[in-house]
């Protein structure tokens, strides 16, 4: 049990990227509500941006801002952090897609509950 | 200087913040405690010495995302309120929990964090490469801004259209009618 | 996760005037004063503090993510990070000062035109190299063949402070602009009595795309 | 001030940890705020609460910034500071009348 702990606890960030990810997949599955699908897609999203940015970090090291090219200190990467940095403004455009696409199924049928949604479906 | 302590207490927010998002049944909760998540997340990426992915999780999380939501539901009506929690939905808890067991499996095989040997950290052609020769190559001491702009120039750029795309995609999916109904 | 009937009951209690409800005409006749007060523009409420504050707080926000994005190269902060604040600037501006006025004063031409501007100006900047046998985005040939004074940093820059901070702004803006106004279609008639929706004359400068 | 150096400590490296501490200890307070977040019971004590969170954030990122040495976090800090209460207002402008007033 306890080289598991170890393990574990050297890799807090991957463990609540891990739970994140589990949180914001039942989100999307399970909830009814569709705005909160869309906040689980986003809290999904959160998680892979972590994953990256501590995938990235190096212990005793700095920031990525090299002043003047100095090899003298060590740096976090600077490459996960340019691609979650793109992401998350990605992320913010589906997002706003997603909602769009909610405001026009509610004027299409009046609900964003996914049961009665999908009766108002079936009915028609 | 290691962040040890301030790590464990964030963990718990981030979580705790987190399964009370999922928790909520009524939305508008859920989205104010998906912005104190997204504080808690900001503070982490910044623990984790990302300070660009920070500053655009603190614009965007704190203001974009939380308005987007709220504009959204100020269209639509907010479900009844007749109870404040989510009923726990178990089979796909079920489903959920065993994607969540696998990927907990294969968070042992990762590197240590923080570790200087890590294959991201330590490669001397992409990252180190970086890191060495960003200000020579393109002037500019960010080395954030130097790969986000300049080596990587084609890939933002490829990223900035989709942004673009999106929000035209947005207008239409939002006025297609009214193009029509004259 | 867990359900608690005594906290619903209570909550529900406490916010009776704002129960959420199918029938949005029922919520729309709680709000007389409001739609009295704008007229036909909306259900916009003055808030004089929120407009003080905001009217403080704004030119720093802007001026900042003006810094943001010019800076971007010697601290963190970028096109990215300056787009994204000096948008939300304006959300806050149209939060304070209602949504419609904003949108007249920022007109949809600006906002598309800045987005479509950006990526034009990302794309110029990146094709200007092929002209003297350079490749796509190589901002060394700015130096080194059009002989500009630091010229691969402020190509670089160039493409943060022309091309990716005027897309995020605009695209921020817009997004929220497009919400704002949401949908008022023909599949949507019982809709136009609802609370959020505006009238038909607010929806023709919103075809600019 | 001698009581790093008694213990055999080096004094920058006192600080810093002391300052990480402190940080440790407001996102205790958060967490502590979270309570309030999750309870409600109206959701006027939610976004009060929130608003406080972001506040506190700001304080994290300020302590943050002097222990572990990163002057940059400062600007994250200052961002939050001038954006904070647009969040607040917009939830707040929404509790009235469900959205009817923005």
């Amino acid at each position: 049990m306890t080289p598991l702990v170890d393990v574990l606890t050297s890799r807090y960030a991957y463990v609540l990227f891990a739970l994140l990810l589990g949180i914001g997949l039942y989100m999307i599955v399970s909830s009814q509500n569709l705005v909160k699908k869309v906040i689980g897609l986003n809290l999904f999203q959160t998680a892979l941006f972590l994953f990256f940015i501590a995938s990235a970090y190096l212990a005793g090291g700095q920031a990525p801002i090299v002043h003047h090219g100095g090899k003298e200190a060590t740096y976090v990467s600077p490459l996960p952090q340019v691609i979650v940095l793109t992401a998350i403004v990605v992320g913010i455009a589906v997002t706003a897609v997603a909602l769009a696409l909610l405001v026009r199924i509610y004027a299409e049928y009046g609900t964003l509950e996914e049961d009665v949604l999908r009766e108002v479906r079936s009915d028609d | 200087m290691s962040p040890g302590a301030i790590e464990l207490v964030l963990f718990a927010f981030v979580l705790l913040t987190a399964l009370a998002t999922a928790a909520f049944r009524d939305v508008l909760a859920a989205i104010i405690v998906f912005a104190a998540y997204s504080l808690g997340m900001a503070i982490y990426y910044a623990v984790l010495l990302a300070p660009d992915v920070a500053m655009t999780e603190a614009a965007i999380g704190a203001g974009v995302t939380t308005l987007l939501l709220l504009l959204t539901i100020a269209k639509t009506v907010r479900p009844g309120r007749d109870e404040i929690f989510e009923s726990i939905h178990w089979s796909g808890l079920l489903v959920v929990g065993a994607f969540t067991t696998v990927i907990l499996v294969t968070v042992t095989s990762f590197p240590e964090i923080g570790a200087s040997d890590a294959p991201i950290v330590s490669n001397p052609e992409v990252s180190q490469y970086y890191i060495e020769e960003a200000y020579h190559d393109t002037g500019v001491e960010n080395a954030v801004t130097a790969v986000l702009a300049g080596y990587r120039g084609f890939d933002t750029f490829g990223e900035a259209v989709v942004v673009f795309a999106a929000g035209v995609a947005t207008m239409v999916v939002l006025h297609t009618e009214v193009f029509t109904r004259d | 996760m867990t359900e608690d009937p005594t906290e619903g009951t209570e909550a529900n209690g406490e916010t009776s005037s704002r129960e959420a409800n199918d029938e949005p005409s029922s919520t729309d006749s709680q709000l007389p004063t409001e739609t009295d007060a704008m007229g036909p523009g909306g259900t916009y409420v003055e808030s004089q503090v929120i407009m003080t504050t905001v009217r403080v707080v704004a030119p720093f926000t802007f001026t900042y993510g003006l810094f943001l994005t010019f800076h971007g190269g010697g601290s963190p902060g970028g096109g990215f990070q300056g787009g994204a604040v000096v948008g939300t600037t304006i959300l806050m501006i149209a939060f304070a000062f209602g949504i419609e006025p904003t949108r007249d004063w920022l007109s949809n031409r600006t906002v598309v035109g800045l987005a479509s501007g950006g990526v034009l100006a990302f794309a110029l900047i990146g094709l200007l190299p092929l002209l003297v046998g350079g490749r796509f985005l190589e901002h060394a040939v700015y130096s080194d063949e059009f002989g500009l004074y630091h010229g691969k940093k402020y190509a670089l820059e160039g493409v943060e402070i022309v091309g990716i901070a005027p897309i995020v702004s605009a695209i921020v803006i817009g997004l929220f602009f497009t919400i704002a106004a949401g949908f008022v279609g023909q599949g949507a008639a019982w809709q136009s009595s609802g609370p959020g929706s505006y009238p038909e004359h607010d929806l023709d400068g919103g075809d600019e795309e | 001030m001698s009581l790093p150096l008694l213990l055999g400590g080096d004094l920058d490296a006192f600080v810093a940890d002391a300052f990480l501490v402190g940080a440790a200890l407001f996102v205790v307070l958060a967490i502590a705020l979270l309570y309030r977040v999750v309870k409600g019971p109206t959701m006027q004590d939610r976004v009060l609460a929130v608003n406080v969170l972001g506040t506190n954030t700001v304080v994290v990122l300020a302590l943050l910034s002097v222990g572990l040495g990163e002057e940059s976090l400062l600007d994250v800090a200052l961002i939050y500071a001038l954006l904070n209460f647009l969040m607040a207002v917009a939830i707040s402008k929404f509790t009235v009348d469900r959205g009817g007033v923005i």
